[in-house]
């Protein structure tokens, strides 16, 4: 990726062309995990936007200053800094959820798109652009989650952020492990079917770490 | 040089030319489906003996939805629409029979769905599916609607409506409250046996009367569409286990019987692990795919939370199919050893 | 001589029963066949490399005379069948589907053999190296199908020494009974085969297999055999494909040829029963292989018969004196249902491996087309190689040429047992095939 | 060796700034956690014995498969108006953790479920009202899960007979510790009411 | 005691299975599955590698976090652990076990990105286990990812011959099949209490 490329398009790749969950096929353990809620869906996503963003921002301040030869654990140990960050305020600030998802909220650390962005990306750029890419790339993170949210919830308990809608829970199995990945999969089939027919795409989601 | 006109046959026929062989035997995918249909008709004849209207309406319901569904998927897919093939109905026929009567009807309806779209078209369609669709479900309609899903009501005893009694089924009953509770209910072993046996007794549909369901699995023994490797390896193991670890008084004091008549177990091994596609093909891991099944049955009623293992049991075996008839190939005739799969 | 009872054991795991409709002809005597008007005789008719003509448009030619000169050790020369007149040299449709060179002689209605065949009545005092100049000169190749040449079959290399002949009197393909016939009728030339056979390969065991369901060929053999204490008959189970030489050593010899092997590996030469007989026409009576027996059957044909018939004789001709072709006949074979080829035009001549004309009519022809394959494993079942033929089709089905071969694609010998019992109807025997045919592309 | 120094210096550099940022995040955010983690337990407690007045204060430790539970007592003025015990039962396919109270006359006013990881929409319906409601008023005696109708008893929540039963196993341990430790005058009135 | 060590064990590998019901290791999982020969071999170096790193953090989380109060740099330094371990095998097999190196290195490099991991250390200091414990947590869930990994193989080899639906082929259906197997392995629910 080039400089020339204008922030606003930077903004919209992460969200759409390159979305993290469904088209990189990166960092997926979260998208399941945590997503039997449309409220744990955005607070993940929140988390990997801070962190994404921040990582980003530090790579790109201090890429003159590290050498390439150490690259590679520097960002690591930047990435871990700002999960532990993110991590200490949501355990203290968030009880509940994160008595759910605390583990996955460390883990974090270990996501292959945010060191993938720092090294492809906030390495080679300034500081503008890969804040922008880091926050559309979050935000692409954090819609994802949330659409999985609102689609596993309203089927599995028939509520959105918790508030009751329906008067039944239409599937329960939505909200539990298999239901999660049921619903990743449909996701995905349907986005895929929806760029062919409508965009032209190829439609094929490639998939590793 | 062109060849000269010669020699010429009088009349030169049109002629079908094709790749051998030129003859091939009577059976076909149709046939072999339509007649493991027919032998659950037995089955089904008892279920609706038992559980009356109620039964009817859950068979309607699971047929025509897998029927709809299986075109409706096949025209979305814009393939050739293939009802005649016998293979939803099928599928329908024996979630059916896997289904508790009681069961409202949107419960057959949603299980037909995701057999048929889920289980079975979005991996490809026939032949293709890893998974049994008609348990997989079964098991997305157990684990969904879950509390409905474990309560039975008892036969009735007239034809258009079930007691709102419910009860549980033996296995529970064996399991919550032991051997001398079951008893006090059946009076004596012989006529829990006797009940298991003709299908009076709580459970789904199908898994009602061990003695419909053989009739059917002889007929198709006899006509070689089933053959011996999957269910007598599977009943045989669920036998032995529960003898050994099934009682409440040390090791050898379970029974046997009971637990091979129950919970949809006969169903299950003669209807369900003998699925072709979702088994292994080689027979000697069908044998091994037989016995794991009975084990893991085993497992999961004695130990699991839930007292019907079989459904889990076979569903986990899919899962090890693939790798059983890979690694499990038959050895090449005048080969020491088979090859490993190189890859 | 020996029971006439099958061992069970004397047989392989797998194969299929298909109906034998061998009631069609079975009993009906041979009838020689009209000398072909023209007679159309190929440059190529076995494995390996295709003769040379060496006649000329116009030439004229004796019965027996050599018209094809071999072009190489694997190759067998081909000889006129009939006397007349060289009319045409060019290509013409041929069993395998394609035209292909061929000589086209006129007859002259003489029928005259040509002159200096050297009969020899002392035959068997020759040396083994005589007796193969002999067999190779009279252009004798496999009868039972391959058409591999003899003469070349019969030179083993020195490090595998042989120790069994089999002669293959299985026949196991459906409807074809020209082997049976053979052996009825000429059962002493059969056995005098072989042991020229024993003679060149200087082995001691000779056996001939017969499926049980032919007990008066096996009676007719024992009877021809009783003064020869070295030669057995050898009934086996009736199962196709018996007949297939690998299985047939295993039901006969007890052994396994290995994989990708050779009869000779386990010290082992089969010839069918007709190759026995021309064998010992060629070298008592120094005639080339011109004429063969030749069954034409089926319910498409009007009146099913067995002939003796000279190579080169259209098929057109013989389905014409046996009735002609009933009004619902869709498929002329070469060779048996099982593993003979459908040909698209009743031009083609009998070549030196055509055991039959099978002729289906439309309501025995299966027209479905094939349907997902739903892993019933009774292709498995069937397989006499103990292949998965299912996974081949799968394999080659997506184009995954390489997979199929780890599948051990390379030892299918084509019998289609496996698409006769596939309720899916799914044709592995095309796949296998082309599968082939691609996989020697790419290596060169 | 200059190399070395230039590769190091930068880094030794973040990790001293990071390792500021992270000390300082913890020092901020600590006190929130163990106030916020206090004030949860507090709460907890002080929504099983709205009668008390004073300060909950622990009373012993007991243990229980392998785990050990803290007992308090409540009380108001001086006088004890609640026992309280955590306690905890085997579900289906998680332990089951919870408070239990109850009234000095040893019946159960209260049973609160703390921590739990049963299968979401079968286990999870001993979360009910209508399931924990059942244990209110009840002495020792009666606590015993019935799969039918019933008043007297404990009815278990159908399609969830297990979790049912680890949650009436660990009220049923709680209460027996409590009535063991302070109900020695009023073990005869729960024994008359269970007649 | 050692039935405590039993039940993690057998917890780990099957009820609480990596993949199936904690969702860890997902991007691994569907990334190295699509062939039989590549799942093996990362089946074999997780599972050391988790084994090892579990027993390495136990100590410094036991001996130096807990006594000097750190645990709230867990994230840091057990990241750290596994990145340095890496380098260090890395460097080390290249020298003393080539073949093997060649065989397994190339896993070797995607672990430090990876949540199986460092997951293992985290719910180790979660649960306060011991290190009997820690290690069969570890050497559970390892066995419980290599399992899962070698059926996925076995099955997707067999799915790349199936007719799947265009949009679906892919990640798509393997995320629908590994709901399926998830829900295979619900048979296993409620057989062990942690
Ligand atoms: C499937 C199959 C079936 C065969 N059946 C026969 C048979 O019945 N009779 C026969 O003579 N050859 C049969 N053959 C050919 C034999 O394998 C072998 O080639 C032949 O007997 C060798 O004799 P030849 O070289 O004289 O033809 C069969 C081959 C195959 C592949
Ligand atoms: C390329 C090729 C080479 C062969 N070489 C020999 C040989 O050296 N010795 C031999 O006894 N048979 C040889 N054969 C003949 C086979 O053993 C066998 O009889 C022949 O392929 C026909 O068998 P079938 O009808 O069963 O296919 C060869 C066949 C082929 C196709
Ligand atoms: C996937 C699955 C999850 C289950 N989860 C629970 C559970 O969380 N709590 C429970 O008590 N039973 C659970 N069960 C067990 C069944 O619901 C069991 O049949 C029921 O508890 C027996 O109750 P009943 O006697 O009222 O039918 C589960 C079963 C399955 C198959
Ligand atoms: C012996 C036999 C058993 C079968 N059992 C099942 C079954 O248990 N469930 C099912 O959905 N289909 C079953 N089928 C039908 C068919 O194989 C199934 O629809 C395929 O799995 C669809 O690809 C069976 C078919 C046969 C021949
Ligand atoms: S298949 Fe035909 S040629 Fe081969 S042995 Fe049988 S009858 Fe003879
Ligand atoms: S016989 Fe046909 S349908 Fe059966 S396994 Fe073989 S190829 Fe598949
Ligand atoms: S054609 Fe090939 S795969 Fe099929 S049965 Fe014969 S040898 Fe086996
Ligand atoms: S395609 Fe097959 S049958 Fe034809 S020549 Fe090649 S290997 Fe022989
Ligand atoms: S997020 Fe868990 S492996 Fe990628």
């Amino acid at each position: 990726m080039s400089n020339n490329v204008s922030l606003g398009t930077l903004f919209k790749n992460g969200i759409f062309g390159e979305n993290p969950v469904f088209r990189l096929a990166l960092s997926l353990c979260p998208a399941v995990a945590v997503t039997s809620g449309v409220k744990n869906g955005f607070l993940m996503g929140v988390a990997v936007l801070f962190v994404m963003t921040m990582t980003n921002v530090t790579v790109s301040l201090l890429r003159n200053f590290i050498n390439p030869k150490v690259r590679i654990p520097s960002y690591v140990f930047i990435t871990a800094t700002w999960v532990t960050v993110i991590d200490l305020v949501m355990s203290a600030y968030q009880r509940t959820v994160y008595k759910e998802m605390g583990l996955y909220i460390m883990l974090i650390v270990a996501f292959a798109i945010i060191l993938s962005r720092a090294e492809m990306f906030a390495s080679k750029n300034k500081l503008l652009p890969s804040f922008v890419d880091g926050v559309g790339m979050g935000l692409g993170f954090l819609l994802a989650l949330m659409l999985l949210g609102v689609f596993r919830e309203f089927l599995g308990k028939g509520s959105f952020w918790g508030v009751q809608i329906l008067p039944v829970k239409p599937l329960l199995i939505m909200i539990m492990p298999t239901g999660g990945f049921f619903a990743m999969g449909l996701m995905m089939g349907w986005l895929n079917w929806i760029d062919r027919k409508f965009f032209g795409g190829t439609g094929a989601s490639s998939g590793g770490h | 040089m062109e060849a000269p006109a010669l020699v010429q046959a009088k009349e030169q026929p049109k002629l079908i030319v094709s790749i051998g062989p030129h003859m091939h035997d009577e059976e076909s995918t149709a046939k072999i489906m339509w007649t493991v249909s027919g032998a659950l008709i037995p089955a089904s004849l008892m279920s609706v003996y038992y559980f009356g209207m109620p039964a009817v309406m859950v068979i309607l319901v699971c047929l025509v939805t897998s029927l709809l569904a299986e075109a409706g998927m096949q025209w979305l897919l814009k393939k050739p629409i293939t009802l005649s093939d016998g293979s939803a109905f099928l599928t329908g026929l024996l979630l059916a029979l896997n289904l508790p009567a009681n069961a409202p009807l949107y419960i057959p309806f949603v299980g037909s769905v995701v057999a048929i779209m889920i289980a079975k078209h979005l991996f490809g369609g026939l032949g293709y599916n890893i998974f049994n669709p008609a348990l997989v479900g079964r098991a997305f309609v157990l684990v969904s609607f879950a509390k409905i899903m474990t309560t039975f009501v008892a036969p009735v005893t007239t034809f258009m409506a079930l007691d709102a009694k419910t009860t549980a089924t033996p296995l529970v009953i064996l399991k919550e409250e032991g051997i001398a509770r079951l008893l006090e209910i059946y009076h004596t072993k012989a006529a829990l046996y006797q009940d298991l046996f003709v299908g009076n007794r709580a459970g789904s549909l199908g898994e009602t009367s061990v003695a419909a369901l053989l009739l059917g699995a002889a007929f198709l023994l006899m006509k070689r569409y089933i053959t011996w490797h999957v269910p007598i390896p599977f009943i045989a193991t669920v036998g032995i286990l529960t003898w050994i670890f099934g009682g409440h008084d040390g090791l050898m004091t379970g029974d046997p019987l009971l637990h091979m008549m129950s919970g949809g177990l006969i169903l299950g091994a003669f209807f369900m692990a003998t699925d072709y596609v979702t088994g292994p093909s080689v027979r000697s891991a069908q044998i091994v795919f037989g016995i794991c099944a009975g084990a893991l049955t085993v497992l999961i009623r004695l130990k699991g939370g839930y007292p019907e293992g079989v459904m889990f049991a076979i569903l986990l075996m899919n899962c090890f199919a693939p790798l059983l008839d890979r690694a499990m190939r038959s050895r090449v005739f005048g080969k020491a050893e088979a090859k490993g799969v190189k890859k | 001589m020996e029971a006439t009872t099958v061992k069970a054991k004397d047989t392989f795991s797998g194969g299929v029963h298909p109906a034998d409709n061998k009631q069609l002809t079975a009993h009906k005597p041979t009838v020689t066949a009209a000398i072909p008007k023209r007679a159309i005789i190929p440059l190529s008719q076995h494995i390996g490399a295709p003769t040379k003509s060496i006649v000329v448009i116009g030439q004229e030619v004796k019965k027996g005379e050599k018209i094809g000169e071999t072009a190489g050790f694997v190759s067998a020369p081909v000889h006129a069948s009939v006397s007349g007149k060289v009319v045409a040299l060019g290509n013409f449709p041929h069993i395998l589907g394609m035209d292909i060179p061929a000589v086209v002689i006129e007859s002259d209605g003489k029928d005259e053999w040509i002159g200096g065949l050297k009969e020899n009545p002392g035959y068997l005092t020759l040396s083994p190296d005589e007796l193969k100049k002999l067999v190779a000169d009279a252009g004798i190749v496999g009868m039972g199908g391959a058409t591999f040449p003899t003469h070349v079959k019969l030179s083993p290399p020195k490090e595998k020494p042989i120790d069994v002949v089999i002669l293959n009197g299985a026949e196991c393909e459906p409807y074809l009974t020209s082997d049976h016939r053979l052996m009825l009728e000429k059962s002493k030339e059969i056995v005098e085969g072989l042991k020229i056979l024993m003679r060149i390969l200087n082995v001691s065991k000779g056996y001939i297999g017969i499926e049980s369901n032919k007990p008066d060929a096996i009676e007719a053999m024992t009877k021809a055999a009783a003064g020869s204490p070295e030669v057995k008959v050898w009934p086996v189970k009736v199962k196709y494909p018996q007949g297939a030489e690998k299985m047939l050593i295993k039901a006969i010899a007890g052994r396994t040829v290995p994989a990708g092997g050779l009869p000779m590996d386990v010290g082992v030469v089969v010839q069918n029963v007709g190759t026995a007989e021309a064998i010992y026409n060629a070298v008592r009576y120094g005639r080339p292989l011109v004429e063969r027996y030749v069954t034409v059957t089926g319910r498409g044909v009007r009146e099913p018969k067995n002939f003796l018939a000279r190579i080169g004789t259209p098929f057109s001709q013989l389905i014409e004196e046996a009735g002609g072709l009933t009004d619902t006949a869709a498929k002329v074979i070469s060779g048996g249902p099982m593993m003979g080829m459908s040909q698209y035009t009743l031009d083609v001549p009998v070549i030196k491996g055509t055991s039959g004309i099978t002729v289906l009519p439309k309501n025995e022809v299966n027209t479905n087309s094939y349907g997902p394959c739903i892993r019933c494993g009774r292709c498995i079942d069937a397989c006499p190689m103990k292949l998965q033929p299912s996974y081949l089709g799968l394999y080659i089905e997506k184009g995954h040429y390489e997979d199929a071969k780890a599948y051990n694609l390379m030892d299918c010998f084509e019998c289609g047992s496996c698409t006769f019992v596939c309720p899916a109807n799914r044709p592995m025997v095309h796949w296998v095939k082309k599968a082939k045919k691609e996989l020697a592309k790419k290596k060169n | 060796m200059k190399d070395i120094l230039k590769i190091t210096l930068p880094l030794v550099a973040i990790f001293v700034v990071a390792g500021i940022i992270m000390s300082v995040t913890y020092r901020y955010t600590y006190p929130v956690r163990y106030q916020a983690e206090k004030k949860e337990k507090e709460e907890a407690l002080k929504e099983m014995a709205p009668d008390a007045t004073d300060p909950i204060k622990v009373a012993g430790t007991w243990s229980a498969d392998n785990k050990s539970y803290e007992y308090y007592q409540a009380t108001a003025g001086g006088k004890p108006v609640e026992y309280i015990a955590e306690t905890a039962g085997k579900g289906y396919s998680s332990f089951i953790k919870m408070l239990v109270s109850l009234s000095p006359d040893m019946k159960i006013r209260e049973v609160k479920i703390l921590d739990m990881n049963e299968t979401p929409g079968l286990g999870d319906q001993v979360l009910e009202k209508s399931f924990l409601d059942q244990f209110k008023g009840k002495v020792l005696s009666q606590i015993v899960l019935i799969k039918g109708e019933t008043k007297e008893n404990i009815q278990a929540v159908s399609g969830a007979t297990y979790s049912s039963r680890g949650v009436t196993n660990g009220v049923k341990a709680a209460v027996q510790l409590l009535v063991d430790k302070y109900g020695a005058g009023i073990k005869t009135a729960a024994q008359e009411v269970a007649k | 005691m050692w039935q405590h060590v039993l039940t993690i064990f057998i917890a780990s590998a099957l009820i609480n299975n990596f993949v199936f019901s904690r969702y860890l290791g997902l991007c691994i999982f569907f990334g190295v599955t699509k062939r039989m020969e590549t799942a093996v071999g990362m089946s074999f170096t997780f599972t050391a590698v988790m084994l090892i790193q579990a027993v390495l953090n136990w100590i410094i989380y036991t001996y130096v976090m807990v006594p000097y109060h750190l645990g709230f740099l867990k994230i840091v330094i057990f990241i750290g652990t596994v990145a340095a371990f890496v380098q260090a095998a890395d460097t080390i097999m290249k020298k003393v076990a080539p073949a093997l190196y060649y065989k397994l290195g190339i896993y070797l490099a995607l672990i430090v990105t990876n949540c199986v991991i460092l997951a293992v250390p985290l719910l180790n200091a979660d649960e306060n286990y011991g290190l009997f414990e820690s290690m069969a947590l570890a050497l559970g869930s390892g066995l419980g990812f290599s399992l899962a990994l070698i059926i996925m193989a076995s099955i997707r080899e067999k799915l790349e011959l199936a007719d799947v639906p265009k949009s679906f082929q892919g990640l798509p259906i393997s995320f629908v099949l590994t709901g399926l197997i998830a829900l295979a392995f619900l048979g296993f629910s409620g057989m062990i209490t942690l």
